[in-house]
Protein backbone atom coordinates (compact mmCIF):
# COMPACT_ATOMS: atom_id res chain seq x y z
CA UNK A 1 0.00 0.00 0.00
CA UNK A 2 1.19 3.12 -0.85
CA UNK A 3 -0.03 6.98 -1.86
CA UNK A 4 1.75 9.73 -2.64
CA UNK A 5 1.24 13.70 -3.53
CA UNK A 6 3.98 15.04 -5.84
CA UNK A 7 4.48 18.07 -8.42
CA UNK A 8 6.47 15.79 -11.00
CA UNK A 9 5.27 13.35 -13.92
CA UNK A 10 5.18 9.59 -13.13
CA UNK A 11 6.28 6.53 -14.78
CA UNK A 12 3.59 4.10 -15.18
CA UNK A 13 5.72 1.08 -16.33
CA UNK A 14 8.27 1.39 -13.19
CA UNK A 15 5.31 1.74 -10.98
CA UNK A 16 3.65 -1.09 -12.11
CA UNK A 17 6.98 -2.95 -12.13
CA UNK A 18 7.27 -2.14 -8.70
CA UNK A 19 4.41 -3.37 -6.98
CA UNK A 20 4.46 -7.03 -8.79
CA UNK A 21 8.56 -7.12 -8.75
CA UNK A 22 9.44 -10.78 -6.95
CA UNK A 23 5.86 -11.34 -6.32
CA UNK A 24 4.71 -14.63 -7.65
CA UNK A 25 0.99 -14.81 -6.10
CA UNK A 26 -0.10 -11.75 -8.15
CA UNK A 27 -2.46 -12.67 -11.12
CA UNK A 28 -3.61 -9.77 -12.31
CA UNK A 29 -2.99 -5.78 -12.21
CA UNK A 30 -5.85 -3.34 -13.21
CA UNK A 31 -4.02 0.16 -13.39
CA UNK A 32 -6.15 3.75 -13.95
CA UNK A 33 -4.41 7.22 -15.80
CA UNK A 34 -6.63 10.17 -15.75
CA UNK A 35 -4.90 12.68 -18.33
CA UNK A 36 -5.87 16.20 -18.96
CA UNK A 37 -8.19 16.87 -21.74
CA UNK A 38 -7.94 19.84 -24.17
CA UNK A 39 -11.46 20.19 -23.90
CA UNK A 40 -14.13 20.85 -20.82
CA UNK A 41 -17.79 21.36 -22.26
CA UNK A 42 -17.64 23.96 -24.69
CA UNK A 43 -14.35 25.55 -23.44
CA UNK A 44 -10.89 25.08 -24.61
CA UNK A 45 -8.23 24.03 -22.07
CA UNK A 46 -4.97 25.72 -22.24
CA UNK A 47 -3.68 24.65 -19.00
CA UNK A 48 -4.66 23.81 -15.36
CA UNK A 49 -3.22 24.33 -11.95
CA UNK A 50 -4.33 21.70 -9.39
CA UNK A 51 -4.39 22.96 -5.78
CA UNK A 52 -4.77 21.10 -2.60
CA UNK A 53 -4.87 21.11 1.05
CA UNK A 54 -1.57 19.00 1.92
CA UNK A 55 -1.70 16.90 4.62
CA UNK A 56 -5.11 16.05 4.80
CA UNK A 57 -4.72 15.02 1.16
CA UNK A 58 -2.43 12.12 1.66
CA UNK A 59 -4.30 11.54 5.04
CA UNK A 60 -8.01 10.74 2.59
CA UNK A 61 -5.77 8.89 0.00
CA UNK A 62 -4.70 6.72 2.39
CA UNK A 63 -8.20 6.34 3.63
CA UNK A 64 -9.62 5.60 0.36
CA UNK A 65 -6.48 2.86 -0.12
CA UNK A 66 -7.40 1.56 3.05
CA UNK A 67 -10.90 0.81 2.33
CA UNK A 68 -10.63 -0.99 -0.93
CA UNK A 69 -8.08 -2.99 0.83
CA UNK A 70 -10.69 -3.69 3.23
CA UNK A 71 -13.22 -4.87 0.76
CA UNK A 72 -11.14 -6.71 -1.57
CA UNK A 73 -8.34 -9.40 -1.56
CA UNK A 74 -5.42 -7.28 -2.34
CA UNK A 75 -2.05 -7.88 -2.86
CA UNK A 76 -0.68 -4.25 -3.49
CA UNK A 77 -2.32 -0.95 -4.18
CA UNK A 78 -1.08 2.80 -5.32
CA UNK A 79 -2.54 6.28 -5.79
CA UNK A 80 -0.04 8.69 -7.06
CA UNK A 81 -1.59 12.17 -7.58
CA UNK A 82 0.16 15.35 -9.52
CA UNK A 83 -0.33 18.93 -7.80
CA UNK A 84 0.73 21.82 -9.72
CA UNK A 85 0.27 23.26 -13.28
CA UNK A 86 -0.47 20.50 -16.35
CA UNK A 87 -1.12 20.85 -20.03
CA UNK A 88 -3.36 19.13 -21.75
CA UNK A 89 -1.79 15.37 -22.39
CA UNK A 90 -0.31 15.30 -18.95
CA UNK A 91 -1.37 12.39 -16.51
CA UNK A 92 -2.88 13.58 -13.44
CA UNK A 93 -3.59 10.10 -11.60
CA UNK A 94 -2.60 6.55 -11.60
CA UNK A 95 -4.35 4.36 -9.43
CA UNK A 96 -3.19 0.63 -9.53
CA UNK A 97 -4.53 -2.93 -7.64
CA UNK A 98 -2.90 -5.85 -8.33
CA UNK A 99 -4.57 -8.90 -6.87
CA UNK A 100 -4.57 -13.11 -7.62
CA UNK A 101 -8.28 -12.60 -9.49
CA UNK A 102 -8.94 -10.02 -11.96
CA UNK A 103 -12.32 -9.48 -10.83
CA UNK A 104 -11.17 -8.04 -7.68
CA UNK A 105 -8.30 -6.09 -9.10
CA UNK A 106 -10.78 -4.10 -11.41
CA UNK A 107 -13.45 -3.04 -8.79
CA UNK A 108 -10.47 -2.33 -6.60
CA UNK A 109 -9.02 0.13 -9.10
CA UNK A 110 -12.25 1.49 -10.22
CA UNK A 111 -13.44 2.03 -6.67
CA UNK A 112 -9.95 3.55 -6.13
CA UNK A 113 -10.63 6.71 -8.63
CA UNK A 114 -14.20 7.21 -7.74
CA UNK A 115 -13.79 7.64 -4.24
CA UNK A 116 -10.37 9.45 -4.75
CA UNK A 117 -12.36 12.12 -7.30
CA UNK A 118 -15.06 12.69 -4.33
CA UNK A 119 -13.13 12.35 -1.46
CA UNK A 120 -9.71 13.85 -2.07
CA UNK A 121 -9.06 17.44 -1.32
CA UNK A 122 -8.02 18.45 -4.78
CA UNK A 123 -9.04 21.59 -6.99
CA UNK A 124 -8.93 22.95 -10.80
CA UNK A 125 -8.26 25.97 -12.13
CA UNK A 126 -8.49 25.90 -15.76
CA UNK A 127 -6.72 28.03 -18.07
CA UNK A 128 -9.69 28.31 -21.16
CA UNK A 129 -10.07 30.69 -24.15
CA UNK A 130 -12.62 32.21 -21.63
CA UNK A 131 -10.60 32.89 -18.63
CA UNK A 132 -9.33 31.30 -15.87
CA UNK A 133 -12.53 29.40 -14.41
CA UNK A 134 -12.57 26.60 -11.11
CA UNK A 135 -13.93 23.16 -11.84
CA UNK A 136 -17.44 22.56 -11.04
CA UNK A 137 -18.11 19.37 -9.34
CA UNK A 138 -20.02 16.77 -11.42
CA UNK A 139 -22.97 15.08 -10.02
CA UNK A 140 -21.43 11.82 -12.05
CA UNK A 141 -19.13 12.08 -9.97
CA UNK A 142 -20.77 11.67 -7.05
CA UNK A 143 -23.29 8.89 -8.48
CA UNK A 144 -20.00 7.04 -9.58
CA UNK A 145 -18.31 7.13 -5.99
CA UNK A 146 -22.34 6.31 -4.48
CA UNK A 147 -22.42 3.13 -6.13
CA UNK A 148 -19.87 1.59 -3.65
CA UNK A 149 -22.13 2.43 -0.87
CA UNK A 150 -22.31 -0.55 1.45
CA UNK A 151 -26.33 0.14 1.93
CA UNK A 152 -26.77 -0.04 -1.46
CA UNK B 1 -7.86 29.13 15.59
CA UNK B 2 -6.77 28.52 12.24
CA UNK B 3 -9.08 28.94 9.64
CA UNK B 4 -7.48 27.74 6.15
CA UNK B 5 -9.11 28.50 2.92
CA UNK B 6 -9.21 26.60 -0.75
CA UNK B 7 -10.14 27.05 -4.44
CA UNK B 8 -12.51 29.48 -5.02
CA UNK B 9 -13.76 29.94 -1.78
CA UNK B 10 -9.76 31.13 -1.23
CA UNK B 11 -10.44 34.35 -3.37
CA UNK B 12 -13.80 35.10 -3.00
CA UNK B 13 -11.80 35.44 1.27
CA UNK B 14 -9.04 36.92 -0.45
CA UNK B 15 -6.66 34.56 1.86
CA UNK B 16 -6.03 31.31 2.09
CA UNK B 17 -5.44 31.42 6.18
CA UNK B 18 -6.22 33.12 8.85
CA UNK B 19 -6.03 33.18 12.35
CA UNK B 20 -8.79 34.57 14.72
CA UNK B 21 -9.54 34.18 17.91
CA UNK B 22 -12.62 32.01 18.58
CA UNK B 23 -15.63 33.51 20.71
CA UNK B 24 -16.99 31.26 23.62
CA UNK B 25 -20.16 31.47 21.99
CA UNK B 26 -19.35 29.50 18.77
CA UNK B 27 -19.24 26.51 20.08
CA UNK B 28 -19.89 23.87 16.58
CA UNK B 29 -18.58 24.26 12.98
CA UNK B 30 -21.95 25.93 11.61
CA UNK B 31 -21.56 28.42 14.98
CA UNK B 32 -18.41 29.13 13.08
CA UNK B 33 -19.67 29.19 9.72
CA UNK B 34 -22.54 32.07 10.67
CA UNK B 35 -19.01 33.81 12.90
CA UNK B 36 -17.34 33.71 10.05
CA UNK B 37 -19.40 35.19 7.55
CA UNK B 38 -19.80 38.49 9.49
CA UNK B 39 -15.73 39.01 8.81
CA UNK B 40 -15.48 40.93 5.73
CA UNK B 41 -18.04 41.14 2.68
CA UNK B 42 -16.03 38.41 0.82
CA UNK B 43 -16.86 36.00 3.73
CA UNK B 44 -19.97 37.08 3.22
CA UNK B 45 -19.98 35.68 -0.22
CA UNK B 46 -17.85 32.51 0.02
CA UNK B 47 -20.20 31.15 2.32
CA UNK B 48 -23.35 32.61 1.14
CA UNK B 49 -24.36 29.02 -0.41
CA UNK B 50 -23.62 26.35 2.15
CA UNK B 51 -24.68 23.58 0.59
CA UNK B 52 -21.39 23.92 -1.37
CA UNK B 53 -19.22 23.99 1.66
CA UNK B 54 -17.11 21.28 3.00
CA UNK B 55 -15.26 21.49 6.31
CA UNK B 56 -12.57 19.51 7.61
CA UNK B 57 -11.46 19.99 11.33
CA UNK B 58 -8.11 18.67 11.46
CA UNK B 59 -7.70 17.06 8.00
CA UNK B 60 -10.80 15.21 8.59
CA UNK B 61 -14.58 15.84 7.39
CA UNK B 62 -17.09 16.73 9.72
CA UNK B 63 -20.74 17.77 10.00
CA UNK B 64 -22.29 20.87 10.61
CA UNK B 65 -22.85 19.78 14.44
CA UNK B 66 -18.92 19.08 14.96
CA UNK B 67 -17.75 20.64 17.98
CA UNK B 68 -14.86 22.93 17.82
CA UNK B 69 -12.14 23.77 20.15
CA UNK B 70 -9.87 27.22 19.60
CA UNK B 71 -7.35 24.58 18.75
CA UNK B 72 -8.14 22.94 15.73
CA UNK B 73 -6.99 23.25 12.68
CA UNK B 74 -10.39 23.96 10.45
CA UNK B 75 -10.17 24.34 6.57
CA UNK B 76 -13.11 25.29 4.43
CA UNK B 77 -13.47 24.54 0.88
CA UNK B 78 -15.93 23.79 -2.20
CA UNK B 79 -16.59 20.30 -3.42
CA UNK B 80 -13.27 18.60 -4.70
CA UNK B 81 -12.79 18.11 -8.43
CA UNK B 82 -9.30 16.31 -8.01
CA UNK B 83 -8.28 12.64 -10.10
CA UNK C 1 -6.58 -0.07 -32.70
CA UNK C 2 -3.78 -2.44 -32.35
CA UNK C 3 -2.94 -6.34 -31.25
CA UNK C 4 -0.05 -7.93 -31.01
CA UNK C 5 0.81 -11.85 -30.17
CA UNK C 6 4.48 -12.65 -29.45
CA UNK C 7 6.94 -14.36 -27.55
CA UNK C 8 9.20 -11.35 -26.05
CA UNK C 9 7.85 -9.47 -22.81
CA UNK C 10 5.98 -5.72 -22.98
CA UNK C 11 6.97 -2.50 -21.51
CA UNK C 12 3.64 -1.37 -20.43
CA UNK C 13 4.68 2.06 -19.97
CA UNK C 14 6.27 2.31 -23.24
CA UNK C 15 2.82 0.42 -24.68
CA UNK C 16 0.68 3.00 -22.40
CA UNK C 17 2.60 6.45 -23.88
CA UNK C 18 2.45 5.02 -27.50
CA UNK C 19 -1.42 5.00 -26.94
CA UNK C 20 -1.43 8.63 -25.59
CA UNK C 21 1.61 10.50 -26.87
CA UNK C 22 0.52 14.14 -28.83
CA UNK C 23 -3.61 12.78 -27.71
CA UNK C 24 -5.22 15.51 -26.05
CA UNK C 25 -8.74 14.43 -26.44
CA UNK C 26 -8.04 11.34 -23.84
CA UNK C 27 -9.08 11.74 -20.33
CA UNK C 28 -9.05 8.22 -19.14
CA UNK C 29 -6.63 5.50 -19.75
CA UNK C 30 -7.42 1.96 -17.91
CA UNK C 31 -5.06 -1.14 -18.28
CA UNK C 32 -5.21 -4.59 -17.21
CA UNK C 33 -1.86 -7.04 -17.00
CA UNK C 34 -2.22 -10.84 -16.22
CA UNK C 35 1.10 -12.24 -14.73
CA UNK C 36 1.44 -16.26 -14.02
CA UNK C 37 1.01 -17.07 -10.65
CA UNK C 38 2.89 -19.87 -9.01
CA UNK C 39 -0.48 -21.93 -7.63
CA UNK C 40 -3.20 -23.08 -9.54
CA UNK C 41 -5.63 -24.96 -7.19
CA UNK C 42 -3.49 -26.73 -4.95
CA UNK C 43 -0.69 -27.14 -7.24
CA UNK C 44 2.41 -25.22 -7.35
CA UNK C 45 3.45 -24.28 -10.84
CA UNK C 46 6.85 -23.98 -11.93
CA UNK C 47 6.69 -22.54 -15.54
CA UNK C 48 3.78 -22.81 -17.97
CA UNK C 49 3.78 -22.94 -21.98
CA UNK C 50 1.19 -21.03 -24.12
CA UNK C 51 0.51 -22.58 -27.13
CA UNK C 52 -1.94 -20.85 -29.80
CA UNK C 53 -3.03 -20.71 -33.05
CA UNK C 54 -1.29 -18.67 -35.25
CA UNK C 55 -3.27 -16.14 -37.70
CA UNK C 56 -7.15 -17.30 -35.95
CA UNK C 57 -5.40 -15.86 -32.85
CA UNK C 58 -4.88 -12.44 -34.33
CA UNK C 59 -8.44 -12.40 -36.15
CA UNK C 60 -9.98 -13.46 -32.89
CA UNK C 61 -8.05 -10.40 -30.54
CA UNK C 62 -8.87 -7.96 -33.10
CA UNK C 63 -12.45 -9.39 -33.57
CA UNK C 64 -12.90 -8.71 -29.70
CA UNK C 65 -10.53 -5.35 -30.31
CA UNK C 66 -13.45 -4.21 -33.07
CA UNK C 67 -16.42 -5.00 -30.87
CA UNK C 68 -15.02 -3.20 -27.67
CA UNK C 69 -13.78 -0.29 -30.03
CA UNK C 70 -18.47 -0.42 -31.57
CA UNK C 71 -19.76 -0.76 -27.97
CA UNK C 72 -17.69 2.22 -26.23
CA UNK C 73 -16.25 5.72 -27.02
CA UNK C 74 -12.86 4.95 -27.55
CA UNK C 75 -9.65 7.02 -28.41
CA UNK C 76 -7.42 4.24 -29.10
CA UNK C 77 -7.04 0.06 -27.76
CA UNK C 78 -4.47 -2.09 -27.92
CA UNK C 79 -4.20 -6.27 -26.94
CA UNK C 80 -0.80 -7.69 -26.54
CA UNK C 81 -0.37 -11.54 -25.64
CA UNK C 82 2.45 -13.45 -25.23
CA UNK C 83 2.79 -17.28 -26.16
CA UNK C 84 5.71 -19.61 -25.39
CA UNK C 85 7.50 -20.78 -21.86
CA UNK C 86 6.60 -18.33 -18.81
CA UNK C 87 7.53 -18.41 -15.73
CA UNK C 88 5.69 -16.84 -12.09
CA UNK C 89 5.84 -13.31 -12.32
CA UNK C 90 6.03 -13.22 -15.79
CA UNK C 91 3.40 -11.03 -17.74
CA UNK C 92 0.99 -12.57 -20.30
CA UNK C 93 -0.99 -10.11 -21.65
CA UNK C 94 -1.70 -6.29 -21.79
CA UNK C 95 -5.56 -4.58 -22.45
CA UNK C 96 -5.70 -1.12 -22.57
CA UNK C 97 -8.88 1.04 -23.62
CA UNK C 98 -8.18 4.72 -23.88
CA UNK C 99 -11.33 7.25 -23.82
CA UNK C 100 -12.77 10.56 -23.09
CA UNK C 101 -13.99 9.53 -20.05
CA UNK C 102 -13.49 6.72 -17.58
CA UNK C 103 -16.39 4.66 -17.42
CA UNK C 104 -15.91 4.27 -20.66
CA UNK C 105 -12.36 2.93 -20.42
CA UNK C 106 -12.61 0.87 -17.43
CA UNK C 107 -15.66 -0.83 -19.06
CA UNK C 108 -14.06 -1.59 -22.24
CA UNK C 109 -10.89 -2.72 -20.73
CA UNK C 110 -12.88 -4.93 -18.50
CA UNK C 111 -14.75 -6.12 -21.86
CA UNK C 112 -11.43 -6.99 -23.67
CA UNK C 113 -9.79 -9.39 -21.02
CA UNK C 114 -13.20 -11.18 -19.89
CA UNK C 115 -14.18 -11.64 -24.09
CA UNK C 116 -10.01 -12.62 -25.02
CA UNK C 117 -9.95 -15.23 -22.50
CA UNK C 118 -12.84 -17.37 -23.61
CA UNK C 119 -12.19 -16.57 -27.44
CA UNK C 120 -8.80 -16.08 -28.22
CA UNK C 121 -7.36 -19.83 -29.07
CA UNK C 122 -4.77 -20.07 -26.58
CA UNK C 123 -3.67 -23.04 -24.11
CA UNK C 124 -1.72 -23.26 -21.00
CA UNK C 125 0.21 -25.87 -20.22
CA UNK C 126 1.59 -25.84 -16.49
CA UNK C 127 4.40 -27.92 -15.03
CA UNK C 128 3.02 -28.52 -11.81
CA UNK C 129 4.51 -30.56 -8.78
CA UNK C 130 2.31 -32.71 -10.24
CA UNK C 131 3.48 -33.22 -13.73
CA UNK C 132 2.47 -31.21 -16.83
CA UNK C 133 -1.16 -30.48 -16.73
CA UNK C 134 -3.61 -28.57 -19.27
CA UNK C 135 -5.61 -26.17 -18.04
CA UNK C 136 -8.69 -26.28 -17.89
CA UNK C 137 -11.58 -23.81 -19.07
CA UNK C 138 -13.19 -22.25 -15.97
CA UNK C 139 -16.54 -21.87 -16.00
CA UNK C 140 -16.41 -18.53 -13.94
CA UNK C 141 -14.51 -17.32 -17.12
CA UNK C 142 -17.75 -18.32 -19.41
CA UNK C 143 -19.91 -16.21 -16.36
CA UNK C 144 -17.50 -13.30 -17.05
CA UNK C 145 -17.89 -13.43 -21.09
CA UNK C 146 -21.41 -14.22 -20.71
CA UNK C 147 -21.84 -10.55 -18.87
CA UNK C 148 -21.31 -8.70 -21.56
CA UNK C 149 -23.72 -10.09 -24.20
CA UNK C 150 -26.20 -7.97 -25.18
CA UNK C 151 -28.99 -10.06 -25.00
CA UNK C 152 -29.57 -9.48 -21.18
CA UNK D 1 -8.13 -31.07 -46.11
CA UNK D 2 -6.04 -29.55 -43.57
CA UNK D 3 -7.03 -30.86 -39.85
CA UNK D 4 -5.04 -28.89 -36.99
CA UNK D 5 -5.15 -30.62 -33.30
CA UNK D 6 -4.23 -28.48 -30.71
CA UNK D 7 -3.26 -28.28 -26.91
CA UNK D 8 -4.55 -32.07 -25.10
CA UNK D 9 -6.98 -32.91 -28.47
CA UNK D 10 -3.45 -33.01 -30.18
CA UNK D 11 -1.51 -35.48 -27.67
CA UNK D 12 -4.43 -37.64 -27.99
CA UNK D 13 -4.38 -37.37 -31.66
CA UNK D 14 -0.79 -37.77 -31.79
CA UNK D 15 0.15 -34.38 -34.25
CA UNK D 16 -0.93 -31.37 -34.62
CA UNK D 17 -1.70 -31.49 -38.35
CA UNK D 18 -2.89 -34.24 -40.86
CA UNK D 19 -3.88 -34.03 -44.26
CA UNK D 20 -7.21 -35.94 -45.17
CA UNK D 21 -9.30 -36.80 -48.28
CA UNK D 22 -12.52 -35.95 -47.06
CA UNK D 23 -15.37 -38.95 -48.75
CA UNK D 24 -18.15 -37.05 -50.91
CA UNK D 25 -20.93 -37.98 -47.76
CA UNK D 26 -19.08 -35.79 -45.12
CA UNK D 27 -20.56 -32.17 -45.83
CA UNK D 28 -20.09 -30.73 -42.39
CA UNK D 29 -18.69 -30.58 -39.27
CA UNK D 30 -20.55 -33.04 -36.94
CA UNK D 31 -19.82 -35.57 -40.10
CA UNK D 32 -16.30 -34.60 -40.21
CA UNK D 33 -15.80 -35.21 -36.52
CA UNK D 34 -17.75 -38.56 -36.80
CA UNK D 35 -15.55 -39.26 -39.94
CA UNK D 36 -12.27 -38.27 -37.91
CA UNK D 37 -13.08 -40.73 -34.57
CA UNK D 38 -12.83 -44.11 -36.73
CA UNK D 39 -8.97 -42.85 -37.83
CA UNK D 40 -7.21 -44.60 -34.91
CA UNK D 41 -7.81 -45.33 -30.74
CA UNK D 42 -6.32 -41.67 -30.42
CA UNK D 43 -8.91 -39.62 -32.50
CA UNK D 44 -11.73 -41.66 -31.02
CA UNK D 45 -10.64 -40.93 -27.61
CA UNK D 46 -10.12 -37.11 -28.53
CA UNK D 47 -13.39 -36.69 -29.75
CA UNK D 48 -15.16 -38.91 -27.11
CA UNK D 49 -16.80 -35.68 -25.36
CA UNK D 50 -18.17 -33.75 -28.02
CA UNK D 51 -19.09 -30.90 -25.58
CA UNK D 52 -15.49 -30.12 -24.86
CA UNK D 53 -14.39 -30.00 -29.18
CA UNK D 54 -14.17 -26.54 -30.55
CA UNK D 55 -14.18 -26.49 -34.26
CA UNK D 56 -12.96 -23.61 -36.30
CA UNK D 57 -13.51 -23.63 -40.46
CA UNK D 58 -10.79 -21.18 -42.17
CA UNK D 59 -9.75 -19.75 -38.61
CA UNK D 60 -13.83 -18.95 -37.62
CA UNK D 61 -15.28 -20.73 -35.17
CA UNK D 62 -18.04 -22.63 -36.61
CA UNK D 63 -21.24 -24.75 -35.41
CA UNK D 64 -21.69 -28.75 -36.37
CA UNK D 65 -23.82 -28.10 -38.62
CA UNK D 66 -21.32 -25.98 -41.03
CA UNK D 67 -20.86 -27.22 -44.27
CA UNK D 68 -17.72 -27.81 -45.74
CA UNK D 69 -15.40 -28.71 -48.56
CA UNK D 70 -12.32 -30.09 -49.19
CA UNK D 71 -10.09 -26.87 -49.60
CA UNK D 72 -10.57 -25.53 -46.13
CA UNK D 73 -8.62 -25.11 -42.89
CA UNK D 74 -10.60 -27.04 -40.04
CA UNK D 75 -8.77 -26.56 -36.56
CA UNK D 76 -10.20 -28.83 -33.88
CA UNK D 77 -9.21 -27.50 -30.18
CA UNK D 78 -10.56 -28.24 -26.52
CA UNK D 79 -12.11 -24.37 -24.73
CA UNK D 80 -9.31 -21.84 -24.50
CA UNK D 81 -7.63 -21.04 -21.35
CA UNK D 82 -5.53 -17.60 -22.34
CA UNK D 83 -5.50 -14.14 -20.88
Amino acid sequence: MAVRVQREDFDIGAELDALTRDRHDIGAVTSFVGLVRDIAGDARIGAMTLEHYPGMTEKELARVEAEANARWQLSATLIVHRFGRLEPGDRIVLCAAASPHREQAFEACHFLIDWLKTSAPFWKLEDTDKGPQWVDAKTTDDAAAARWNKSQ
Amino acid sequence: MKVLWFAWLRTRVGTGEETIALPDSVTDVAGLLDFLAQRSPGHAEALKNRNVVRVAVNQTYVKPDHAITDGDEIAIFPPVTGG
